[in-house]
């Protein structure tokens, strides 16, 4: 599936979710359900600054797409992490920059891409966008 | 506590009464800053509309004007915390300028090779990494008195970190964190039997109870503006006039000098000295409605209310068995950092915050003292005495809530 | 310029309207501090009422917009100077903290025994002192760029005061005294052509004329809120990001750290490791928002009616004989320093006072320049785009009141 | 005349002057007729700080009395210097020391009094009592 399918998907599944109660309920589901982090990635190098809660994230080159995994110590953020991981990993370089980021807008979220420091998520995606932009160039040095 | 006019006192806060996420605000997020009384809103926005003009610079009327309430404010100040005279009181931007102004020109007046700054566990950033600068600066090192698992100070350990070298000690007067109120009194005497001046970090303290520098007996005080219910980029600096006589300025700027040539500069007499530049002068006549405010309703009148919070809210939350509370000092504010077993601080404070309960999560910028009792953050609920038992319930409600939905 | 709609205009600043004993205000001190279109007052008073709550640090639904607010105001003064990132544009207290800033930091960095730094005759303390405090600090010393009688500088002297010891060159954008717009681009290239970095104090330009940080290459820019229709308090430092990423923190405190340890601090980056303890983010709010009344009007046509203001007071001011101008450079803003033969400018001053005239008399902040003229002050008129031709006729006719008082 | 008649006088006379152009013409007079302070002391030693105008004050003990003279480069505060030399001269630093200052704000000077530093009145009033508390303290020292 490409990015912008599966970011339909996500914002179909979200429009069936009543007020914050029940997306809150839906992040926590899928933060439980997020396969975690190899321990091995679980420490400061792979930390993501700016955020409240720990964010971890790595990124792999697997067959010219980018494999991502992330966990996070608080489990709305990593329930975050998680939507994000499903939506960008497994894809091209390429189809990952330029991705279009109005579906976080659309499922109500948008108050977790404000620009303050106490919410990572923005650095989470930007950290996503520079891994993506690093094996790019790799791929290309080849 | 029913003869305290809260009904009425909320009126004066215009802020409190507007909904978030459909909910009543409850805010309890009164250590990060404080809500403004109309009378302090009035005030700057009648300045804005009718009276602004330079201070000290201009012969004209309005200039003159705008001088004398700002000079007035400054004698606002200085009879709120008692200071014997209103040159000892200087205008900052903040607590954390007012700090940085001490640490950098005391460093310059008496840190040399060796020496020794004393703060506590308990310190704000603020209240650290200006001294830290300053430290690498000269050459000079910090040593730290511990706390007890209840969040006092280890007042033995303090006792015993005097030596020779120790050349100043700066503490909190009200921790954020832990909100325990610190025995200031004490920890100046204990410091002038060695010889050394104390700066009482006073940023959640001063808008608690009354409080009195030449009781208090300190070489310098420090507050915001903000968390008194005033303007925000105003602070204040009390300082005993034989050290603001000898420490050098800390900023360059207009109003500081007494003569400029490129050779040579001379200094004013303070406050101007440490004031360079224009200062926030309209911030200041905020900050002094704001005092007025406060001093209209009684210091004493608002500590009390506070500490029927304080203990209200204290046996309010000890009932939720899942509650770790941190800071649980007999001598304590209406400040309260806890974690809800298993469940990260940030996830609870985003769910409350969906019942319109406002609150902070987070180091509280304290990273040594989350240290000390090896957490990542808490989350604090900070109250004062707009607050009502009512927003204590909720908070409580809230945060079954929470436990609810994810433990 | 019939097309300036200046009638619209002066009703958008109720200050104006106004009178002084019995006399309709003329305000002619906007060099000291200007006055507040109702915008930025309205703008101030709303999150005052409804929307204050602290920023980055809080988790809460008021902190986030009070956060997205602040950082948008940031956004403001970015695009209004085109600095090409928000992480170059750091808010102060002002021009004197934002240049206080540089010195002290830029002197860490760079300053070492024997190294030189270039200001002008016409500097005002603010970029004086703070140059003089640092370079006391690393044994360096200043070196003087002189100026010509009409109030220019020399450039042949300017290219000649370089050499391998220069580190740094700090000059104003317009002169606060003389009126004198400098060459600024110009002296960015020659300091740039022998790699000494520049710092352009632009408190009186940058309400007066379209600056582009980049257009100009300058390493620095500093202005104050209150000058350019905003409120007390605030100010901006505009930074290249390789000196900022290369410059310490200048003060210490909440945010603007990373980690902090008693033993270990690590900074944040680019604004915040700049901006410590709570900043004074709703006066940023409120200069973004006069920024934002500014940039609706056009500052190409604020400029142009300037100087259309500048050409009618000079022709004007210069008919009456007993007056010596000082500044008669041909690139100058409507900024008009003088006196009248035999005639003490306070005298002057507290005349035309009463005439509802207000100026400003004395040194200006600018010693060395008095020195240089071999006056002990003068009587400034400075003009902005809320003032009338109607308004400097009033300035002349009371100067002539004066001059038949006590010539 | 004891200082409190002298400023009775005072306040008779600015009582039969109109608004402030009359006023700052009679103190322009008073100005051009105080007899300037001796050369030797118009120099920095004898400058009173903080005022925009320069003023110079000196005092001398004659026979128990406070002499003082006055200058300024400004006539206005000439004037006002002169106004103030009137008042307070020859007599006892006692009286001095005792004497009501409510005169300043009857005779619509009060302006001149408030604590900006571009004013040097206050500065001038605090030198004068200065004045008289040192040579009050020599005198009882004898
Ligand atoms: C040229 C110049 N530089 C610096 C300053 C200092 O500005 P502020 O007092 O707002 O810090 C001023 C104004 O007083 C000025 O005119
Ligand atoms: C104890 C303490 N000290 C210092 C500060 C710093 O105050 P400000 O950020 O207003 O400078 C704060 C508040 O953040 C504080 O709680």
């Amino acid at each position: 599936m490409k990015i912008s399918e599966i970011q339909q998907e996500v914002i179909e599944e979200f429009a069936g979710l009543g007020e914050w109660m029940e997306r809150y309920n839906y992040l926590i589901d899928l933060g439980k359900n997020l396969p975690m982090i190899d321990q091995a990635y679980r420490n400061d190098e792979y930390l993501i600054r700016g955020c409240q809660s720990r964010v971890w994230l790595n990124a792999e080159l697997r067959e010219g797409l980018v494999h991502y995994t992330a966990d996070s110590d608080a489990i709305i953020t990593k329930g975050i992490a998680a939507l994000m991981v499903r939506v960008f990993t497994d894809h091209s370089p390429d189809e990952i920059l330029n991705a279009d980021m109005s579906f976080i807008d659309e499922i109500g979220l948008k108050e977790h891409l404000s620009p303050t420091r106490s919410n990572g998520m923005v650095s989470m995606i930007n950290q996503m966008r520079y891994y993506a932009m690093a094996y790019k160039s790799k791929l290309e040095a080849k | 506590m029913n003869d305290f006019p809260i009904d009425l006192i909320r009126k004066d806060f215009p802020i409190l009464d507007q909904l978030i996420y459909g909910q009543p605000l409850a805010y309890l997020d009164n250590g990060a800053t404080t809500q403004k009384p109309v009378r302090m809103i009035d005030a700057v926005n009648k300045i804005h509309r009718e009276q602004n003009s330079s201070v000290h610079r201009s012969v004209n009327y309005m200039s003159e004007k705008m001088t004398e309430a700002y000079e007035q404010a400054r004698q606002t100040v200085q009879k709120f915390i008692g200071a014997p005279e209103s040159s000892q009181v200087i205008f900052t931007s903040g607590t954390t300028g007012s700090i940085n102004l001490v640490a950098f020109s005391m460093g310059e007046a008496v840190l040399e090779p060796g020496d020794e700054v004393i703060l506590s566990t308990m310190e704000h950033h603020s209240n650290i990494v200006p001294w830290q600068m300053a430290c690498e600066r000269y050459g000079a090192s910090l040593k730290i008195i511990p706390i007890t698992d209840e969040g006092d100070l280890d007042m033995d350990a303090y006792r015993n970190l005097f030596n020779k070298n120790t050349r100043m000690v700066s503490v909190t007067h009200v921790s954020n964190v832990l909100g325990t109120i610190n025995p200031v009194k004490e920890i100046v005497r204990i410091a002038h039997s060695h010889g050394v001046p104390v700066l009482l970090d006073g940023a959640q303290a001063i808008q608690h109870e009354p409080v009195d520098v030449v009781d208090l007996d300190c070489d310098f005080y420090a507050f915001s503006g903000h968390k008194i219910y005033g303007p925000t980029g105003i602070g204040v600096l009390y300082g005993k006039q034989e050290w603001l006589d000898r420490m050098p300025p800390y900023q360059g700027g207009g109003d500081m000098i007494d003569r400029v040539t490129f050779e040579k500069t001379t200094y004013n007499i303070s406050p101007f000295k440490f004031e360079a530049g224009t200062t926030n002068f309209i911030g200041a006549i905020g900050l002094a409605e704001s005092i007025n405010y406060l001093t209209g309703i009684g210091m004493d009148k608002i500590a009390g209310y506070e500490n029927y919070l304080r203990d209200y809210a204290t046996q309010k939350l000890s009932s939720i068995s899942q509650l770790r509370m941190y800071g649980t000092s007999v001598n304590k504010a209406a400040i309260f950092s806890f974690v809800l077993n298993g469940i990260h601080p940030y996830d609870t404070g985003m769910i409350i915050d969906k019942y319109g309960v406002a609150v902070r999560t987070g180091t509280h910028c304290a990273m040594p003292l989350m240290q000390r009792f090896g957490i990542e953050g808490t989350l604090r609920a900070s109250l004062c005495f707009y607050n009502t038992t009512d927003e204590v319930d909720r908070l409580y409600d809230a945060l079954n809530k929470v436990i609810e939905m994810l433990a």
